[in-house]
């Protein structure tokens, strides 16, 4: 399936874009997609926390991914 | 209950005003500037980034959340800037009014303690000779 | 620091100005309004009446005080009202800017907490059906 | 010696003037001073609490009154 994955901050810089386009297995865990991501962008494994947002929830890494799931990577917030 | 994320300067009296309520005597007011240093380096101006959908959803949340622990809460407002500031420029304010005051600073405390926690917004500090997003790194 | 009495309204975001600081990206501000009641009756309105030399010198001290336990204060302000009051009007503004925000917390109910034990500064509660002193009697 | 006693809220209401003009021994402390004055005004002894302050200081009950002093009633503050 394909999912669009927001990206922000230092995220999106190490990517180089503000949306990820990414075919995934139907039913991609949380943590199967950050290591997938983490493949393709070792950058994203030097971070001090990488979380997924699911419909505007931060998921647990066992959370289960659909194709019309709002998905963005969190990195580390510092809002205030 | 006022909550906004905006890229425009935060008037500041405007949310004070939105947090008092005529049953309520107290009210606690945070407001986070920027300042010109940081871990001893000297800043220029920041740049913050948000999800929106989802930082209004959390700040939502937070706010819902300390009405539960105090449930004596009046009023809420949490107005978060966007974009680029400059040294001196309000980037955040939280105002919560109470009838009575020790919990009108615990309940601000709560707020913008656990907005700097959950709260997806993200700052770029920029200096002289190059720029960081904060926490990013360990 | 700012330290005033006045019997005008207070300017609560001249006060929070006066407070802010280049170098300190916290600022805590408590404001007191005029609650519609008290102790379960309903409060029509409030006057207030001030030792004008013994105030300013207390509120000050009460400041220093702060600026002591809290040696990182950057600003403090403390604006007084006088005279009649009506529902919502501010009767007290307090405000502290720090570097970080955990001490303008502290630092500010520390202030008001102290102020309200021993700043001479008495209030008259107006009832549809008399007044009273408060907490004059036991 | 003459003290002018300043009087603020309750206590101003109880004597019926902002000022008091009070003929006290040379000398006399903060406690004699309130026991005075609890003799002419009842109604004082009836306060939750009743300090004295002397040059914008609270006094102690055994500190000594001088003529020049700024001395002032000081009923339950309720200021905020």
């Amino acid at each position: 399936m394909n999912l669009s994955i927001a990206l922000f901050g230092i995220t999106r810089e190490i990517v180089g874009s503000s949306v990820l386009q990414l075919d995934v297995p139907e039913g991609q865990s949380v943590d199967g997609l950050l290591t997938q991501l983490r493949q393709h962008y070792p950058a994203l494994g030097q971070l001090s926390s990488l979380a997924v947002a699911v419909n505007n929830e931060y998921a647990e890494p066992t959370d289960r991914l659909h194709e019309r799931d709002d998905v963005a990577l969190i990195p580390p917030v510092s809002g205030g | 209950m006022l909550i906004q994320l905006t890229d425009q300067p935060i008037d500041v009296a405007a949310v004070l005003q939105a947090a008092q309520a005529d049953g309520a005597g107290a009210v606690n007011a945070f407001i986070g500037t920027i300042r010109n240093q940081s871990t001893g380096r000297r800043v220029v101006r920041l740049h913050y980034e948000a999800y929106d959908q989802m930082a209004l959803h959390q700040l939502r949340r937070v706010a819902e959340q300390a009405v539960e622990k105090w449930p004596m809460l009046q009023q809420v407002a949490v107005v978060h800037r966007k974009g680029t500031l400059e040294i001196g420029d309000v980037a955040v304010v939280v105002a919560v009014s109470t009838p009575h005051r020790a919990e009108s600073f615990a309940a601000c405390q709560f707020i913008i303690d656990t907005l700097k926690q959950v709260v997806p917004i993200w700052k770029k500090e920029e200096y002289e000779d190059g720029s960081v997003w904060v926490a990013a790194h360990p």
